[in-house]
């Protein structure tokens, strides 16, 4: 692959993805609205695990907790108005985050996994056990949030193609975010902070701060995520920020291969499709209801013969170094 | 609660406690000497209850199915070492929770496969079949209080083994520093091997003993497998005595959660384990 | 492809449990292929085929197609086609999962499912699609409650019945006040709720509602607590390992015998080859027994046994009867399951000759059932007599 | 091409402020000093009543045995270690306990005995990193980090000086061990210290990259305050100003290197009254 084609792929891909309404407006549309969100999602982890080093074993939460703030904070049979309920959604992610990161970014290594679950599962148990949220039946969002400009419906999210490019607006602009702010002179403290965190100290960089600015970074994008999944169905329940649900975006990220941001993307892409195909009675008749067995082969597959991903599989024919590719 | 009750919720608290000793004393060794998170770790608790009701359905005998489980499961445990987990020593956790992930889902699946999705009960051994009363209307099943001696036993004797004996010498030194004891011509990956199969086997008697009381279900193992990692992180990373002592005091917390602050209880243990670290970042009993 | 997937009469006889996975059809089928098989009536089965509650699935699964077999594979004279989606009993994923049967198989019907949170998930996607649902397990109030729809039917419970005629039940055996111990979580809650509404009325007092975190099964605490409080009765809702381990950490306080035992009919059902003689003497009501002895339950235990080698349980008699449920309406129509307005009146109007007794369904599409009163001898629940006759879900918030 | 020496002018842009420093210069107040240093490890006494002054212009090494307590001197200098009582002074301020992201930020610097660079970066990477920890632009998150022409230049000011601008886009870990040394002590530059601490930076160099790194330590001495660690006497008479012996993390001996030189303590601990110091 050429610099050139590099440069240019991610805009032909998201091109050819805006052309998809066009050809499928049903269940694919709604599938494929789906993995971008989880696109989304994974790329927010990547930050964490594949740039800044610090493996987040609950993720999931600040992916529930948007779904959740947007399904309190509409009134409850009245729309309302993305404008407001959308970064009000993320500015609580965020909040969490910062809060959270703050004790979190206290551990290090097993501990920090350990400890990100923790967090993870109290939360969980705040929406299953009490009747803040609907418990553990989950809550409605009865009417899509709005997006006006003055009178005028900007984008009707009831439409399912123009919530599809809403979306793919949303993990284009996101990819394009986290693209220039590994860039910048943040960026690179994060990856040098991932390599040789004891350097950069020495360095004088304050890691702690970085690192905190990362988590809750990366806790406001999958609070993005979670927003557009809740409005996508229009339900929430506490399973969104269960321990599984860290787990599988985690694969995601790991699948695609980690500390690429195209990696994320194409884990997504790959985990859906996979459980889509696995599960196929069609396809492979009552072998399908064991279906979580060929995926957990899969998985360790991956661990024993691909820690690079798909990305780092795409990489070996003949492209850049791995430690570069944060540079192009 | 009057007094009698509190005591009784104590020790309802400490045998519980001890319960979770024993699922997670395998767990935290395996942490702690080879480096591995292993969220199958509740895969092998499964494993062992499952083969403790199928194997005492054919024996009819509690003792006969955990003698003959054992072995198997240490076998198992050395198989897996062999063929996936020394691959992994040296790269990220990351990847080890992969591969543990995947064989949580291939366990599950595989017992589903040869079991079946019933639930199954496990028969209280005759001799151990028993209560001593406590209260009028209230006694303490004796099997729960043998299964509290079997705990203190292990812990004893782990304790033992890993700082008395030269199996133990090597293990802590291996845990320390690998290339020297390479150099020493110890062999460090027999060592792994080992270690491994004891970890796998621990929580595979777990479940094995624990059969009786629990009953035998699919999923039972990622149930305890949360609460071990809370264990495991509270008390230490590779700490036997952390272990026991966190798992006192969430058996303590829990117990007395519920019957305190009901509304809290699930997420209760989650809250200790943060304030833990956020204390101690390295766990109670943890080497910073 | 289209053979396959047509509904084949002897892998059915041949008794797989896995017999849902041997009929399900083309999941990416070309549009031409669809057209072709417009005859044919589009089923989709979305139920636990793994994890937990997958036996469940395929118990209901083998009931209703035990139901559609009968009468010759056929539905108002049109062949059935199935769908089959595995929930994992995953509410994150339900509309995802619900979506692959109504928008890309394009099913006429949904049948489905276990878990109560999966159903929610159902029924927001349902609900808009305005696509036919049969429940034929998961309890939920909200379902043929707040929620309710037009096209939604349930052939189970709702959690609120399962509990409230014990009310009646314990006012008889001369309990003045009972302990309620369940999971923290809405079925157990909303069962709670049923039992202590029908208490309450009887003049009862429920002293003590006490919660283990789901899905726990560390009961010493709440058990200890129970011996302090000395109620006149305990009623209790747990179900499978959870349920197991209950009944018998209950006989191992020495609490049973006691303080009498009580609970919805899920505590003792399919878990009484794992207790021992735990269960032994426990009471509860549900609206399916063992014993019932009627000529209907003696058929269908029999065909159910001879088909797939299995005893029959509860929740195969839901599968049945949602079977028998979509028969009614679709008879009501001649087959023709575009007349949608037609199928809802046949089925809503229909008197379902079921396993457990004839039921039909109340204004909220509930079945109205008797409760049976069951008691635990040796490894079954036998019917003690009815609890309460036709009992209705109140069907609270339910304005469709 | 490593034969010979610096280039010119190593660090051009440094003019300025270091002209300032030296005019605190060699017999004003010690830039950094330390009195009562010390560091137990449960029962082990690591550093024991550690003072020692550090002024600009000057080299101050640290010699003794392996195990003598100097690799925990220089992390108890550089924050990397607390200590466990004792004060470190830089420029009148009390620096103990202070992390070390914090000390470096107020111009201390230092070099790792066991090479601590970033491998799988390009070496100019690293040097970069190392300058932009002066100007982190943290909240610039738009701007690509390669567009501040500054940074860009101390960078390559570094690496210039540490002789390896012609190895700025290979990647780390590809240099050979020298290289590697080289690298580290150019990041360490590239923060613009004023002191430098170095742990060994000779430790597994041949004769001709031992030459220049000596050579580029003396240049540096003239407007750093150095503290050297070190095992190559060569080097270490080559280079000293000041020199002292610890033994056991307790300062045996301390003072001009020809004082040392005649200490009998010295000449007895330390050297096992062999005649290693002639030469």
């Amino acid at each position: 692959m050429n610099s050139r084609l590099t440069k240019f792929l991610p805009w032909l891909v998201v091109g050819l993805l805006a052309l998809f309404p066009l050809m499928e407006s049903t269940f694919y549309l709604q599938l494929l609205t789906k993995v971008l969100i989880m696109a989304i999602f994974a790329m927010s982890l990547d930050l964490l695990v594949g740039y800044t080093g610090l493996v987040s074993f609950g993720h999931a939460a600040y992916f529930g907790l948007a779904g959740y703030a947007l399904a309190l904070l509409a009134p409850k049979y009245e729309t309302v108005s993305l404008w407001w309920s959308f970064p009000a959604s993320i500015a609580i992610c965020a909040l969490f985050a910062l809060i959270t990161g703050m004790l979190v970014l206290r551990t290090r290594g097993i501990y920090f996994i350990m400890v990100t679950l923790a967090f993870a599962q109290m939360l969980f148990f705040v929406f299953h056990d009490t009747k803040l949220g609907g418990g553990s039946d989950g809550i409605y969002i009865y009417a899509k949030p709005t997006m006006k400009l003055g009178e005028m419906e900007l984008v009707n999210l009831e439409k399912l193609e123009q919530f599809y490019w809403l979306v793919l607006f949303l993990m284009a602009a996101t990819y394009m975010l986290l693209h220039r702010v590994l860039g910048s002179s943040f960026g690179r403290a994060l990856l040098g902070i991932k390599v040789n965190e004891h350097r950069m100290r020495a360095l004088g960089f304050p890691v702690f701060r970085y690192q905190l600015a990362s988590f809750t970074l990366s806790g406001a994008l999958a609070g993005i995520a979670g927003y557009l999944a809740a409005v996508q169905y229009g339900f929430v329940n506490p399973e969104i920020l269960s321990w599984h649900q860290s787990g599988a975006v985690l694969m995601m990220v790991i699948l695609g291969g980690m500390g690429t941001l195209h990696g994320a993307v194409i884990g997504a892409f790959a985990f859906v499709l996979l459980q889509e195909v696995l599960s196929n009675q069609a396809w492979f008749g009552i072998a399908a209801k064991h279906w979580q067995l060929a995926m957990g082969m899969l998985i360790m597959l991956v661990a024993l013969y691909l820690p690079q991903g798909l990305a780092g599989l795409m990489q070996r024919f003949g492209r850049k170094p791995v430690a570069e590719a944060a540079d192009d | 609660m009057d007094f009698a009750f509190f005591l009784i919720q104590l020790l309802n608290g400490l045998q519980y406690g001890l319960l979770l000793f024993l699922v997670a004393s395998g767990l935290t060794l395996v942490f702690g000497i080879m480096g591995i998170i292993n969220l199958a770790h509740g895969s092998f608790y499964m494993v062992g209850a499952y083969l403790a009701w199928s194997l005492s359905s054919m024996t009819d005998s509690l003792v006969a199915a955990i003698l003959l489980a054992v072995p198997l499961t240490v076998i198992l445990g050395m198989a897996l070492e062999r063929l996936l987990f020394r691959h992994l020593y040296q790269r990220d956790h990351l990847y080890q929770v992969l591969l543990t992930y995947g064989l949580i889902l291939v366990f599950e699946e595989l017992r589903s496969i040869i079991w079946g999705d019933d639930v199954h009960g496990v028969a209280v051994p005759a001799l151990l079949n028993a209560s001593i009363p406590l209260t009028d209307n209230l006694s303490y099943p004796v099997y729960r209080l043998a299964i509290s001696g079997v705990c203190m036993l292990l812990a004893a004797g782990l304790y033992f083994l890993i700082q008395k004996t030269r199996l133990g010498m090597m293990i802590r030194a291996g845990a320390s520093n690998r290339d020297m004891v390479q150099s020493l011509g110890i062999d460090i990956k027999l060592i792994y091997t080992l270690v491994f199969a004891l970890g796998v086997a621990l929580a595979a008697f777990a479940g094995m003993i624990n059969a009786p009381l629990s009953s035998v279900t699919p999923n039972m193992g990622s149930q305890v497998l949360i609460i071990c990692f809370v264990v495991v992180v509270i008390g230490g990373i590779g700490s036997v005595k952390g272990a026991m002592a966190a798992s006192l005091m969430i058996g303590l917390a829990e117990t007395f959660g519920q019957v305190l602050v009901p509304e809290v209880a699930g997420m209760i243990v989650y809250v200790l384990m943060a304030i833990v670290l956020v204390w101690r970042p390295e766990g109670l009993f943890g080497k910073a | 492809m289209q053979k396959k997937s047509t509904y084949d009469r002897r892998g059915f006889l041949l008794g797989s449990t896995a017999i849902a996975g041997a009929t399900a059809a083309g999941a990416l089928l070309p549009a031409g292929t669809a057209l072709a098989q417009q005859g044919k009536l589009k089923v989709g089965l979305m139920l636990p085929y793994t994890g937990t509650y997958a036996q469940l699935g395929v118990a209901i699964t083998n009931g209703f197609k035990l139901a559609i077999e009968e009468r010759g594979g056929k539905l108002g004279g049109r062949e059935i086609e199935y769908f089959t989606v595995d929930d994992e009993s995953n509410p994150a994923k339900a509309p995802e999962n619900v979506n692959k049967l109504v928008q890309r198989d394009k099913v006429d019907v949904v049948i489905g499912t276990v878990h109560s949170g999966v159903v929610m998930g159902m029924a927001k996607v349902l609900k808009e699609s305005g696509t036919l649902w049969i429940n034929p397990n998961g309890g939920a109030g909200a379902m043929t409650g707040a929620a309710c729809a037009p096209n939604f039917f349930r052939t189970s419970f709702s959690n609120w019945q399962t509990t409230h005629a014990l009310g009646k039940v314990l006012k008889a055996k001369g309990h003045k006040n009972a302990v309620f111990i369940t999971w923290k979580y809405a079925a157990g809650e909303e069962m709670m709720e049923g039992f202590k509404e029908g208490f309450e009325k009887e003049g009862g007092k429920l002293t003590k509602e006490l919660y283990v975190p789901f899905p726990q099964v560390e009961f010493q605490a709440l058990l200890t607590e129970i011996a302090s409080i000395k109620p006149d009765a305990v009623v209790a809702f747990f179900a499978g390992g959870g349920a197991a381990k209950f009944l018998k950490d209950y006989q191992a306080a020495g609490l049973k015998g006691k303080i009498p035992l009580y609970g919805s009919g899920f505590l003792t059902d399919g878990v009484l080859d794992a207790v021992g003689d735990a269960g032994e003497g426990v009471e509860t009501t549900l609206h399916y027994a063992d014993g019932l002895d009627t000529k209907k339950d003696k058929a269908f235990r029999l065909a159910y046994a001879k088909a797939f080698k299995l005893q029959p349980d509860v929740y195969a008699v839901q599968g049945y009867d949602a079977g028998q449920l979509l028969a009614a309406g679709l008879d009501g129509v001649k087959g023709n399951v575009a007349n949608k307005v037609g199928v809802i009146k046949a089925m809503e109007a229909a008197k379902i000759d079921s396993p457990r007794g004839t039921w039909t369904l109340s204004k909220a599409h509930n079945p109205v059932q008797d409760m049976y009163l069951r008691k635990v001898v040796g490894k079954e629940n036998k019917v003690q007599g009815v609890a309460w006759k036709a009992l209705a879900d109140p069907a609270r918030g339910c304005k469709a | 091409m490593i034969s010979n020496g610096l280039p010119p002018s190593p660090l051009p842009e440094q003019g300025g402020n270091l002209g300032s420093l030296r005019s605190q210069a060699v017999t004003g107040a010690p830039i950094l000093r330390t009195r009562g240093l010390t560091k137990r490890f449960g029962g082990l006494v690591a550093v024991s009543d550690v003072s020692l002054d550090l002024h600009v212009g000057e080299v101050h090494v640290v010699i003794g045995p392996n195990g003598a307590g100097k690799s925990t001197l220089t992390n108890l200098l550089s924050g990397d270690l607390p200590p466990t009582a004792g004060e470190v002074m830089l420029e009148g301020r009390d620096i103990a306990g202070l992390s070390s992201d914090q000390i470096s930020r107020m111009g201390v610097g230092r070099s790792y005995q066991k090479t601590n660079i970033f491998l799988p970066f390009t070496v100019f990477e690293n040097a970069r990193l190392a300058a932009q920890s002066r100007t982190p632009h943290a909240l610039r998150v738009f701007s690509q980090a390669e567009g501040y022409a500054e940074i860009n230049q101390r960078a390559q000011a570094a690496l210039a000086a540490a002789g390896l601008e012609h190895r700025a886009q290979r990647i780390a870990a590809t240099l050979s061990h020298g290289e590697q040394r080289q690298l580290e002590i150019a990041m360490c530059l590239a923060t613009q210290p004023r002191v430098l601490l170095l742990d060994e930076p000779l430790a597994g160099m041949g004769p001709h990259e031992s030459q220049r790194m000596v050579e580029l330590i003396k240049k540096l001495s003239a407007d750093h305050a150095i503290m050297l660690i070190e095992h190559d006497m060569d080097a270490v008479f080559a280079l000293a100003h000041r020199l002292t012996v610890m033994v056991n993390g307790e300062v045996l001996e301390s003072g001009t290197p020809a004082e040392v030189r005649s200490s009998p303590a010295v000449q007895l601990a330390y050297l096992g009254g062999e005649e290693l110091l002639h030469d």
